[in-house]
């Protein structure tokens, strides 16, 4: 049966996140205030059989450990 | 919208539309029957009123390939070569969604590209937003833009030009019209009429989703209300990788001559692209529907056939070559399904599963919508109200306005609607294909070199093509039949300079609601005056769109023709630019140039009424000074040319300077000419008009002495005015009347007023 | 004559023109991305574009099809590979250059005639450039900010491996130390952000990059 | 005191999702076999001090309603 898993993919600390202060920097001016450590990363969700490739498919393909830490959330189908 | 409505109202068809349906098909439609009327029978498919009007536009030239009726227009180019070419609107979808709206206009216009065989080569773009002070205005414009370049990016076809203006009165309906070129040999060109009875009709592409459903009928038709709520859901998606790889499975299919015809599907999905080619084709055709590949569960008939689910071609494909077809869909990992057979019913028979759930007689549905008469009249006054920007550049061109052409001129470089458009065009890939040889800014119109490939590979020269698009929308406000002359002149006057011969104009007409009788003046007038543009010049018309219902409740917008001539170019290598990159240059104005202030740039930055009129113009004199301007190109006697269009002949100068050369400039002749022209005016409105006064027909050309004064020996009935000389690293414009404080610009100051003010102006 | 393999995925758009640059200099073919043939080729370059639609993340999905295979065992036995643009990004995320590109610091596609430097004349392709030689060449993406941990970045310095750097002003992406191009270890593997192939004509711009192809062809050591 | 929000953004069901189709296709050639209903999404961490406003940040800035839904996830930092 298959397993549901959520992947979370976030920029590595330390490194610059353009799009993260893109986001920070408009929200004043759409009358938010008082938000901070915006960051901005992917979702990658998906069904798969066998949950123990899971790691193995974050490392290879779904996220790039130079630049990225990833965190996979797994609940069955 | 009240519960009760009839689901043909609902639809966008009025009582007797449908009454004339339920005639045609002798009893009342069924649900997918309806919904494929109503699409069929919108505005958008029928040009139910603009069909009459339109058929005054010539559409006979001796370059012609393919005229309107077919998915793109197209001229040869020489050398066996065609270029197909076609401008089309999304306005609606962009003003909901910008980003996807726009990157489908794009998607939409190459798929009628390359449905004609033709592989793409190049997109142009033209927008209107509002004012730059809306947030809204910028935010539409931003995405938009990113729309356009995510798509044409992705695809590898290059966005090569266009051209982007903020005036109020699009603050509500902004104008995305995207405008493609494809590049075929003459005898690859197809055409789109099924054919063949028991032929198999093969869907390939994207998978067919709910997305778009309704899209064509009320997207494309409704006035836009304040609350887009109920439109949501329709938002279509593009996906440029889907289509990159269409692309080359269309064009090798066709390569391998495998096709008996290939349509796109665009705007109102499957139920266009088969009924039209049934119609064009004389055949009837049977669809099942349970054999769309689909996206999502649960789709009824109707919505099948009306998704406008992006990427998606259908082919007629003759039994014996099926299984070649579907294995070069397969190759380029494209879904593909046997949907139906051509028959020789004149049906368009719908089925669910073996069970006929539609049955339509194609004529009924293609060809019986009414056609309306419109019903024209001309306001007694200016239905625009004033321009009204808020800017520094027009509280600085307020304050220079009565004494000083350097703050004028400084304010119109900085100004929205004349500043450089780097900000914009930089987000376009303006190289890939390495075709470009004039890009962005380095010419008054695009170039690209058609090569081709030596058995090796390696490029071989070939023709060139030289592309422009252009629409004032204020002019035509002001004058719809000269407003429209002047915007096919203008575009024709940025082919001239780069040397090229105009081969064939597309156009997409962007007007209000044709059911107002003012209205219904602005588009009559608006096709005559393209109509004897077209007509002097000697330019068929290869096709269009039309774009109606562009208003709201604060109106409608400015009336938009917007042209695209495609022309050709002997040599890439001598090509006009249009800066003054070398020293003692001559320089001159050749052209029945009249300038007027009114409609101006000037005259919107310091708010004037618009005129009910523009000035009369000679149409054969504008033809044959162009004609005049495209040889001296062409023989290399003209070196820089650019047409004065925004912001009058002192922009135009400023202009040419950005290529860090200056010039010492005297007006005087323009001066005397203007004088003439409105003898009871000051001498500071004379020097006014000459400096800022916009008007066709004018190209400040520059050359070595001898070369020009031979020109204007022969350009002397052309009106060629003597101006100065360039050199130096400063632009002085000297007012012979010495009523306006002169102009003395360094190039670099031009350069820093006119490369910064827009980013600055949508960063703020 | 050198011989030039282009590989071609779906979503592949400067590939045409980097058949046009290789074929100015060598012969030149488009290799199919299913295929896992390399056809004898002696120079790999890996051209610009969107492969497999930028999707998930730039590069990332094209290291796994049967070409780049190929191209990865063709690098191992010290055959010559140039990623463009796009190609660049392939050969990071397919690990056979070090570092990674991120996306540039003004958030948009920006297509841009810059000026570059070329900072190591010593490799097989800039030998044939003067050192510190400026040149003109169009850059264009979206995702083109090189980056490497520090102490990746410093032994990429010490080890020359840094080929081009924007000149000053020219960095609009915002790549650490200005950097544009660089090349692994062994200098036999190099990528770049800007675009050389669109810079092979002065009629379409400039010429200045067609002798990085031309180093190439004379370094893959064929006799023409 | 500022609460750390997940905002996970998905493309909303029905809209085309090519990224989910494109990563879903290239699998079984990466190896990897049995996954299916693969959707890429986007993730938005950030900190805020009224969560409040999370919900209408969401609407106008982080997430596009028109094509895209969203899932606010909060935890106090
Ligand atoms: N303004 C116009 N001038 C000339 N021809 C036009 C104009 N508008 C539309 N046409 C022609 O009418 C035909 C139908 O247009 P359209 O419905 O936009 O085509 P498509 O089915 O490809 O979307 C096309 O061949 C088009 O060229
Ligand atoms: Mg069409």
């Amino acid at each position: 049966m298959a397993v549901k898993a959520t992947v979370l993919i976030r920029p590595k600390e330390g490194i610059l996140d353009p799009q993260g202060e893109a986001v920070e920097n408009a929200l004043p001016a759409l009358g938010f205030s008082g938000v901070s450590h915006v960051h901005v990363g992917r979702l990658v969700e998906l069904e798969i059989e066998d949950p123990s490739q899971l790691e193995s498919m974050c490392e290879k393909l779904l996220a790039n450990p130079l630049i990225e830490d990833y965190e996979v959330v797994t609940a069955s189908a | 919208m009240t519960t009760a409505q009839a689901p043909h109202i609902a639809l966008g068809l009025t009582d007797p539309e449908f009454e004339l349906i339920v005639e045609k098909m002798g009893r009342e439609p069924n649900a997918t029957e309806l919904a494929m009327f109503s699409l069929m029978w919108s505005e958008h498919c029928s040009y139910k009123h603009s069909k009459k009007i339109l058929g005054q536009l010539p559409v006979e030239g001796p370059h012609l390939l393919m005229g309107p009726g077919e998915n793109a227009g197209a001229v040869t180019v020489g050398d066996g070569l065609a270029i197909a070419f076609k401008v089309e609107s999304h306005n609606h979808p962009s003003a909901v969604e910008p980003f996807q709206g726009a990157a489908t206009g794009v998607g939409g216009i190459l798929r009628d590209i390359f449905a004609v065989g033709a592989r793409p080569i190049a997109v142009l773009d033209s927008l209107r937003f509002g004012e730059l002070s809306s947030q809204r205005s910028r935010y539409l414009a931003d995405q938009a833009v990113a729309g356009i370049g995510h798509y044409g990016n992705s695809i590898g076809v290059p966005t090569i030009g266009g051209e982007i203006y903020f005036e109020s009165p699009y603050e509500q309906n902004c104008l995305v019209n995207a405008m493609a070129l494809g590049l075929a040999p003459v005898d690859q060109l197809i055409k789109s009429a099924a054919a063949g009875v028991g032929n198999h009709l093969v869907l390939f592409g994207a998978s067919t989703g709910r997305d778009g459903i309704g899209g064509a009928s009320v997207l494309a038709s409704a006035e836009l209300g304040d609350d887009d709520g109920s439109k949501r859901p329709t938002v279509q998606v593009g996906d440029p990788f889907e289509e990159s790889k269409l692309v080359e499975c269309c064009l090798e299919l066709l390569g391998k001559d495998l096709l008996a015809s290939l349509q796109d599907l665009g705007a109102a999905g499957l139920t266009s692209a088969s009924s039209e080619m049934a119609s064009k084709g004389e055949v009837g055709l049977d669809i099942h529907v349970d054999r769309v590949p689909l996206r999502e569960q649960g789709m009824e008939p109707f919505e099948i056939m009306v998704s406008e689910s992006q990427e998606r071609m259908l082919c007629v494909v003759t039994p014996e070559l099926l299984d070649e077809v579907l294995s070069v869909c397969d190759k380029w990992d494209l879904h593909h399904a046997v949907i139906g057979e051509v028959t020789d019913t004149r049906h368009m028979k719908i089925y669910e599963n073996g069970e006929l759930v539609g049955d339509m007689p194609v004529p009924a549905l293609v060809d019986d919508c009414p056609v309306y008469t419109l019903a024209p009249e001309e306001p007694t006054e200016q239905i625009y109200p004033a321009p009204s920007v808020d800017s520094e550049a027009a509280r600085a061109a307020r304050a220079a306005f009565d004494d000083n052409a350097q703050g004028i001129l400084t304010a119109l470089l900085a100004s929205d609607n004349i500043s450089s458009r780097r900000h914009y065009f930089e987000r376009y890939d303006c190289i890939v294909g390495s075709r470009t040889t004039k890009r962005p800014e380095q010419a008054e119109a695009a170039v690209l070199h058609l090569w081709k490939q030596n058995e090796s590979g390696a490029p071989i020269p070939g023709p060139s093509i030289a592309v422009s698009i252009d629409g004032s929308g204020r002019k035509v406000a002001a004058d719809p039949y000269r407003g429209t002359i002047g915007n096919v002149l203008e575009c024709a006057a940025n082919i001239a300079c780069v040397g090229g011969e105009p081969l064939g104009l597309t156009n997409c007409l962007n007007f209000g609601n044709p059911e107002k009788p003012h209205i219904a003046w602005q588009l009559t007038e608006s096709v005559k005056g393209m109509r004897d543009a077209c007509n002097a010049l000697k330019l068929p018309v290869v096709g269009g769109n039309v774009s109606l219902y562009n208003q709201s409740a604060d109106g409608p917008i400015y009336p938009t023709p917007v042209v695209g001539i495609v022309g050709g170019v002997p040599d890439p290598a001598v090509v006009a630019t249009n800066t003054f990159a070398e020293e003692e240059l001559f320089v001159g104005l050749i052209g029945p140039f009249e300038p007027t202030l009114a409609a101006s740039e000037l005259a919107k930055l310091i708010g004037d009424e618009l005129p009910t009129r523009l000035p009369d113009l000679d149409l054969a004199k504008h033809a044959e000074s162009l004609t005049l301007v495209r040889d001296a190109v062409r023989a290399g006697t003209i070196k820089v040319a650019r047409d004065i269009s925004e912001g009058g002949l002192a922009t135009a100068l400023a202009e040419c300077s950005l290529g860090g050369v200056g010039a010492t400039i005297d007006i005087a002749p323009l001066v005397e000419r203007v004088s003439r022209a409105y003898p009871d005016a000051e001498p500071h409105q004379h020097a006014r008009t000459a400096l800022f006064g916009e008007g066709p027909g004018g190209i400040v050309v520059a050359g070595s002495r001898e070369d020009l004064l031979a020109l204007s020996n022969s350009a002397a009935s052309m009106g060629f005015l003597a101006l100065g000389t360039t050199g130096g690293q400063l632009l002085t414009i000297s007012d012979p009347t010495g009523t306006l404080k002169e102009v003395s610009l360094p190039a670099s100051e031009i350069q820093r007023i006119h490369g910064g003010a827009l980013s600055e102006r949508v960063s703020s | 004559m050198t011989r030039f393999g282009i590989p071609q995925f779906p979503g592949s758009c400067d590939e045409t023109d980097t058949l046009l640059a290789c074929s100015r200099v060598g012969e030149a073919e488009l290799l199919w991305h299913k295929d896992k043939d390399l056809k004898g080729v002696d120079v790999v370059v890996v051209p610009g574009g969107f492969s497999y639609g930028d999707y998930l993340r730039v590069g990332a999905i094209p290291p796994f099809s049967p070409v780049m295979q190929a191209v990865k065992e063709f690098a191992a036995e010290g055959g010559l590979v140039l990623g463009i643009c796009n190609g660049f990004q392939v050969l990071t995320e397919a690990g056979l250059l070090p570092g990674a590109l991120l996306p540039n610091v003004n958030l948009a596609f920006t297509c841009r005639q810059v000026d570059l430097v070329v900072e190591n004349v010593e490799t097989p392709l800039t030998h044939e450039f003067a050192p510190t030689e400026r040149i003109s060449v169009p850059a264009k993406h979206t995702t083109g900010r090189y980056f490497a941990p520090t102490e990746m970045l410093n032994a990429l310095e010490a080890e020359g491996q840094i080929i081009l750097r924007y000149a000053e002003g020219h960095n609009f992406n915002g790549s650490v130390n200005d950097i544009a191009g660089v090349c692994n270890e062994r200098r036999n593997v190099f990528g770049l952000m800007p675009h050389p192939e669109h810079a092979v004509d002065p009629l379409t711009g400039s010429d200045d990059g067609l002798k990085l192809f031309s180093s190439l062809a004379s370094a893959a050591g064929v006799p023409a």
